[in-house]
């Protein structure tokens, strides 16, 4: 019997790349044509102006790629909060993003009550650790070893129960993030460049910063630390980490804690890009995309993933997203990551798909 | 069909036929009216001041005068957190008890109002939900009072006029329309493409989707190409905080950002912080404590612990905007009493006293509102009124009022009103025709 | 006892397989209909039959149209309330072409074209699995949500934006528009859902019902019995969202009375039926019964039901409870039986079998 | 069975009829990882061939290239005299190939006699309408199919578990369904991975006796993979060892059983 299983070989790799390249080329050489042909026509406004539109306003593009490259960020925080619970439990936590607004939420609402800032934080960080340690023994623990769909189901349930509990305690109306207290700076720097000025919001400049910080920290943390390394165990194997005696239940918690710790960040984040409210919930799925371009179980594809995502909706809406009416940036990532997808259905950077027999 | 499923359903049958006989016990001098609250959900940040605004009025009335004319107000909230299914079930639940039934959001109104001509249940929308049903001939039922989203696109491109120096002006500007990408965003488009041509302005539209609501990036970089002269918001909910934020961000000149009136929230614009100083929205009531009727509040519902809000917070735009409400309710109640001769009015009277509703300076006056409002009048035909707005800026802190009252452009507005309840009337097939008769009064 | 299966024999092959192979099943079913047809419409109020037992079963259909996908054939999808969407709108423009034709009739066509969008947005299925496909399942909930408002021919450039149901006879009696009576509405409904279910039950009981679980459970064994993957799933995808879009039409046509896709057919009604599917228990039609139940029942329940009794409960503080209870209920259905309320039923019709000796 | 054994021992190979399955020069690689390197060997029609080899070599891979799992890279298989290589499985089983695997693949949510029904789907051809209404011909069908089913639940005696999902059945009994399944498809060439793998003597002695009388009663042939080498002398006709992806020896089992290299290969002596 073969061990081995069934993979593509690297001629069928080539060949798929052979074939997307000839249906690129393919679409250049009609693109050209077309809008030789018709200058003023549907094949010009889509290949041609917005490329022009580029050329013409350097700076637009370098703002506009800017803008993605920050939302990119974002997206990818809340998707690697996902990638860590998936690569130690195997759940899908659909609630990471009810936990970036239930995080926010509690930072905010305790600086509401009074709680100074740097506390405030603190105790958030508390709740998230008490939240995390819950969810191991309520909900984790007693569903270990069922199918993923059954504890994919049971995140929807945590996610209903904490949108209960977020708005009884703090109230549902929207709130100001807190984000002179912790020291976020504000306002813009503007940079004259191309013939025109590129404006960085520095809470974006921090954003990137602490985004690239936290997963440097995390890279080091997983490569050097005993519970990083027992972190990696469970993700290669369960059988494997208890066998050298690592206790998964501890090891569920602190990948739990680990997420609500990227999930109050992201909340920091987002909520002072606009505000906390149980909005921001919707722009979580935002992360999904990403998740699947990136692969499920690779933080570098959460990196890579996301500011793909951020960057082709950004440039999909500016530039040919009024071609048909505009608002296309809802649909679009989802669709950026199912043409990725049809090359490589397990994600950039997803292990891969093996089938054995 | 399932024997548990059928238990279930009995059990609620049950539970619901006692609840229909244990509810509110309805004494001869009560009057029922419920409200569609939404403070739950993502557009909580509004409904709770709306909500709270329209219960301590009324709350303010039964307290201070016994009610009107000394039959109390019981008045009840059903929890829709905006949410058009529940919006449903409390029409549903509520159909056969208030006197008006007041929906609170586009969605709720829109499958409210075929209902309600059945059931003859006048509705209240107050600024919101189907601007064609200001033709009070095809939906007597109603009521759109102050004015519709038409109108106030009218008067957003009145004040667009009024600050270039005329309605000549406007030829060769740029109007920005951010909207939600949903219909109640896009209800201006129609009259602001028509004014657009008479005019000669040039209106770009900026959908945003609801889910990104929060994620206004790449909208405001196209803003900035654009550079439009004026920018009009339709938005709702997370979407304003958000624009004003991005309007900063972008270097958006932002006292050329108007909102419409539900972008009038003092959360909305206290998302920009200071720099938010000088963003605009529509408005039709006045904001701040300084009118009697709000110290009246103060005085006999906050200050003796029977309201959920903060006295700081009595006074704030759309806490102003549920007194409001209210306010029209109580002054329709009032109408139908004194034309039916009867204290405890039915729905039927209800939609009397709305379709004859007229609250002039006089009684504004007298109910503690002169300066909080502009009169509202409505009539058999005219169930909006099409009244003035005005431009509300925030100056850091509150809500003021800028410039005067501006008359919506009726003679625009009042034929697209009734082309297209004409049409909503034909393509609903077999639409009741209206039988109520007009007042002779009206 | 009186649940018992001894005596009965089956003396051929159509006997032992049909659906119901008990007597007492068949009576079960029998008595059930009955409440159904007369009972309910006797007994129930209009906010009952128009809040309560219309939802039930819009989402019950669409519940038992996810179940096809997700439930036999074991491809997840978020995008349910989208193909929905599809159906509610698609009946709207039949019916605006042609209004001499029932409105049933349009009903049921309406689901044909949820059909179509649905094996579109099926295709990738092939080479895409699991949570993948789920994410990707999304993009015709966003696509379709984004389509539904900016193509304003699909709303009869309606000025609201929204489906604004138009009033349709069935011999002289309204059965949409607001003059139809709940009753009327009431029994339109049902009439679909048994139709529909009993063909859903057929599906699941033949040869293509085989080949969907044969692909669920083992996809590679399933080709090698003969069965083309991309075929099978193409189906499913077919049947349920053709299922989905009958569910939509009567949503819109038959309960709402009218809407739009931002507000109905949204994400959240994709997760919630979801909820039903799983809760009720995957791979089972009576689950999706017990799950639409369960799920689109117990707010209605909590919010009127509670008071009724004189439990007092603000309208916020009653929502909160909601969501939290029925996050904790979904997450304690999952740990005392994670193959839902359909199992939970089995095990109790196997108790009944035995009692009252179970050894 | 001992004496069944014995009397084809005694027959020359070549009496059994001319090749169904002819394989040529195939050779299969995963990477750089080569599963497979210039194997041929034929199946000829009513014989049962066994394929064995130490852990690795290559057999499953070769059941996987003949039923259309794999594509190998180069060489070619000919089935009933038809080149088809580049088969896909759903198109093998049409062809009249059936196959069981090395780990049971049945369908666990299933019951026993839905599981077996699976097996009659390509020979079903009632369409989705009449199949929707399962009244008429989808019925008089899918009662016809059930006979015959009844039938090989029978032969494999286990009409007990008829109802019961699979998933719950102990480990004999699924390998025992899995057969019945592939046997359901009334294949021409069956594939068997190791189908007496983990069983006991008396589970295995049943499996003989299945495979043999389906030889013999339904002229099956069945190309088998066996760890068991005693029940591989016993059951087959001719034997072909793999080792290392290559193929060592092919003969009967009297002739391979004396090969030096399979000798070599079993005892793991160094090459």
């Amino acid at each position: 019997m073969s061990d081995v299983a069934a993979q593509p070989a690297p001629n069928l790799l080539a060949k798929g790349w052979v074939k997307s390249g000839l249906i690129v080329a393919a679409l250049v050489v009609a693109a050209i044509v077309g809008a030789r042909l018709d200058p003023s026509g549907t094949i010009h406004a889509i290949f041609v102006d917005p490329f022009n539109q580029m050329a013409q306003a350097p700076d637009l593009l370098v703002q506009t790629i800017w803008e993605g490259l920050v939302s990119g960020v974002l997206y990818a925080l809340i998707a690697l909060g996902f990638v860590l619970i998936f690569k130690a439990s195997g759940v899908f936590n659909f609630a990471q993003g009810i936990m970036v607004v239930f995080a926010a939420l509690t930072l905010v609402g305790l600086y509401e009550k009074g709680v100074p800032a740097f506390i405030a934080v603190i105790l958030t960080l508390g709740v998230m650790f008490v939240l995390a340690a819950t969810i191991e023994r309520v909900v984790l623990r007693p569903l270990v070893n069922q199918p993923d769909i059954i504890l994919f189901m049971a995140t929807f349930g945590i996610t209903y129960f904490l949108i209960g509990f977020g708005e009884s305690v703090f109230g549902g109306n929207p709130k100001q993030m807190i984000t002179e207290q912790l020291f976020l700076p504000k306002g813009a720097i503007d940079l004259k460049m191309l013939g025109g000025i590129v404006s960085l919001q520095k809470i974006d400049i921090a954003a990137a910063i602490i985004a690239s910080l936290m997963i440097a920290v995390l890279g080091l943390f997983f490569q050097y630390t005993r519970i990083g390394r027992a972190l990696r165990a469970v993700a290669d194997s369960h059988k494997a980490a208890l066998s050298v005696g690592i206790s998964l239940n501890q090891i569920w918690v602190i990948v739990w804690f680990t997420a609500g710790i990227v999930a109050l960040i992201t909340g920091i984040m987002w909520g002072a890009r606009s505000d906390v409210s149980f909005a921001l919930e919707i722009v979580a799925l935002k992360a999904l995309p990403v998740l699947i371009l990136g692969g499920f179980t690779s933080i570098p594809g959460a990196i890579v993933g996301g500011l793909i995502i951020g960057i082709g909706e950004k440039l999909g809406e500016f530039y040919w997203g009024p071609l048909i009416g505009g608002g296309i940036e809802s649909w679009l990532a989802y669709f950026i990551a199912l043409g990725f997808l049809l090359f490589r259905p397990q994600g950039l950077f997803g292990d891969k798909i093996i089938e054995r027999i | 069909m399932t024997k548990s499923s059928i238990i279930r359903s009995a059990a609620l049958g049950a539970l619901l036929a006692a609840g229909a006989v244990a509810g509110p016990a309805s004494a001869q001098d009560t009057i029922y009216f419920s409200n569609n609250a939404y403070r739950t959900g993502p557009f909580s940040g509004s409904g709770i001041p709306i909500g709270d605004g329209m219960r301590d009025y009324i709350t303010m009335i039964n307290e201070r005068d016994g009610g009107v004319n000394g039959v109390k107000i019981i008045y009840e909230e059903c929890e829709t957190g905006y949410d058009t299914k529940k919006s449903i079930e409390c029409y549903e639940q509520v159909k056969s008890k208030t006197i008006v039934y007041s929906p609170w959001s586009t969605g709720a109104t829109l499958a409210a109002i075929p209902r309600a001509h059945v059931d003859k249940l006048p509705i209240l929308s107050m600024a919101y939900g189907l601007s064609a049903s200001a033709d009070g001939t095809n939906f007597p039922w109603v009521f759109i009072p102050p004015l519709t989203y038409w109108d106030g696109a009218s008067v957003m491109v009145k004040h667009m006029a009024a600050e270039l120096g005329g309605l000549d002006k406007l030829k060769g500007k740029k109007l920005g329309l951010i909207h939600l990408d949903a219909p109640f965003g896009k209800e201006p488009i129609p009259v602001l493409e028509s004014l657009a041509k008479k005019y000669g302005f040039e209106l770009k539209l900026y959908p945003v989707a609801a889910a990104d609501m929060q994620n206004q990036g790449s909208l405001w970089l196209s803003i900035r190409r654009d550079r439009p002269d004026f920018l009009y918001n339709q938005g709702w909910g997370a979407m304003n905080p958000t624009a004003v934020k991005e309007a900063i961000k972008n270097n958006f000149p932002i006292g050329k950002l108007v909102g419409v009136w539900w972008a009038g929230g003092d959360d909305d614009a206290r998302a920009g912080g200071a720099e938010a100083k000088g963003y605009k929205s529509l408005n039709f009531n006045a904001a701040g404590q300084n009118f009697p009727v709000i110290q009246d509040i103060l005085k006999h519902v906050v200050e003796k612990g029977k309201s959920t809000t903060p006295k700081e917070k009595v006074g704030e735009n759309l806490y102003n905007r549920g007194v409001y409400n209210s306010m029209l309710v109580v002054e329709a109640i009032r109408t139908a009493q004194k034309l039916t001769g009867k204290k405890v009015i039915t729905p039927e009277d209800m939609r009397r006293g709305l379709e004859n509703l007229n609250v002039d300076e006089a009684r504004l006056k007298e109910i503690g509102m002169a300066g909080f409002a502009s009169p509202v009048k409505v009539s058999c035909t005219d169930h909006s009124g099409h009244h003035k707005a005005y431009v509300a800026e925030w100056d850091g802190t509150k809500w003021t009022q800028k410039g005067d009252w501006i008359e919506p452009m009726k003679d625009e507005v009042r034929p697209l009103i009734e082309a297209n309840a004409k049409d909503y009337v034909e393509k609903a097939g077999n639409w009741p025709k209206r039988t109520e008769s007009c007042e002779k009064s009206s | 006892m009186f649940y018992r299966e001894a005596g009965q024999y089956k003396t051929n092959y159509a006997a032992d397989m049909a659906v119901f192979p008990l007597r007492q099943d068949r009576i079960g079913i029998a008595v059930i209909l009955l409440i159904a047809f007369v009972g309910v419409p006797l007994a129930g109020n209009d906010f009952f039959l128009s809040s309560v037992m219309i939802p039930f079963l819009v989402f019950s259909l669409a519940a038992i149209g996810l179940n096809i996908l997700t439930g036999y054939t074991g491809l997840i999808s978020l995008g349910t309330a989208a193909f929905m969407g599809v159906g509610a709108y698609s009946c709207y423009k039949l019916t605006t072409f042609f209004p001499g034709v029932n409105i049933i009739v349009l009903i049921l066509l309406s689901g044909l074209f949820s059909a179509a969008i649905g094996v579109v947005f099926g295709l990738p299925s092939l080479r895409i699995k699991g949570f993948y496909l789920a994410v990707a399942t999304l993009a015709a909930q966003f696509f379709l949500q984004w389509a539904f408002v900016r193509v304003p021919w699909l709303f009869n450039y309606n000025a609201s934006g929204a489906i604004e149901v138009p009033q349709r006879t069935l011999f002289g009696l309204p059965v949409t528009g607001a003059a139809a009576t709940p009753e009327t509405r009431y029994f339109v409904c049902l009439g679909l859902v048994v139709m529909l279910t009993w063909l859903a039950s057929n599906l699941v009981h033949g040869r293509l019902g085989r080949s969907w679980m044969a692909v669920r459970d083992m996809d590679i064994a399933a080709e090698l019995m003969g069965i083309k993957l991309l075929n099978a799933k193409l189906i499913a995808f077919a049947v349920s969202s053709y299922f989905a879009g009958v569910a939509g039409a009567m949503m819109i046509f038959l309960w709402y009375g009218g809407g739009e896709a931002n507000d109905v057919f949204t994400i959240r009604l994709s997760f919630n039926i979801l909820f039903m599917v799983i809760l009720g228990g995957l791979g089972s039609l009576i689950g999706s019964f017990m799950g639409a139940a369960f799920i689109a029942s117990l707010p209605t329940i909590m919010k009127f039901g509670l008071p009724a009794l004189g439990v007092p409960l603000s309208g916020a503080t009653a929502e909160h409870v909601t969501f939290m209870l029925v996050g904790a209920l979904i997450i304690i259905f999952l740990i005392v039986e994670p193959h839902g309320l359909a199992r939970l039923w089995q095990i109790g019709k196997q108790k009944l079998r035995t009692w009252p000796f179970p050894y | 069975m001992n004496a069944h054994s014995t009397d084809i021992a005694g027959d020359p190979v070549t009496q059994k009829g001319e090749a169904l399955l002819s394989v040529e020069n195939v050779s299969l690689r995963f990477g750089g990882v080569k599963a497979i390197t210039d194997v041929s060997f034929d199946i000829r029609k009513g014989e049962i061939r066994a394929i064995i080899g130490p852990n690795g070599a290559g057999k499953t891979s070769m059941l996987n290239c003949i039923n259309g799992f794999y594509h190998p890279q180069d060489g070619r298989i000919t089935y009933k005299g038809v080149r088809r290589t580049r088969v896909r499985p759903h198109q093998a089983a049409a062809a009249g190939i059936a196959r069981t695997f090395q780990n049971v693949a049945l369908f666990k949510g299933m019951s026993t006699l839905d599981n077996i029904m699976t097996g009659r789907t390509l020979k079903m051809r009632k369409g989705f309408f009449w199949q929707a209404l399962r009244h008429g011909p989808a019925m008089a069908e899918e009662i016809e199919h059930r006979k015959v089913v009844e039938d090989i639940i029978d032969f494999l005696e286990i009409q007990h578990i008829r109802k019961l999902p699979v998933g719950k059945l102990p480990y004999g009994l699924q390998k025992r369904v899995e057969l019945g399944r592939a046997l359901a498809m009334e294949p021409e060439l069956l594939l068997l991975d190791e189908p007496m793998a983990g069983m006991n003597l008396e589970e295995k002695e049943d499996m003989c006796r299945f495979i043999l009388d389906m030889n013999n009663q339904f002229g099956t042939t069945i190309a088998l993979i066996e760890h068991d080498i005693g029940v591989v002398m016993d059951l087959s006709d001719r034997v072909v060892v793999l080792e290392y992806g290559r193929k060592i020896a092919d003969g009967t089992p009297g002739e391979v059983k004396t090969d030096q290299r399979v000798i070599d290969a079993y005892l793991g002596v160094a090459h």
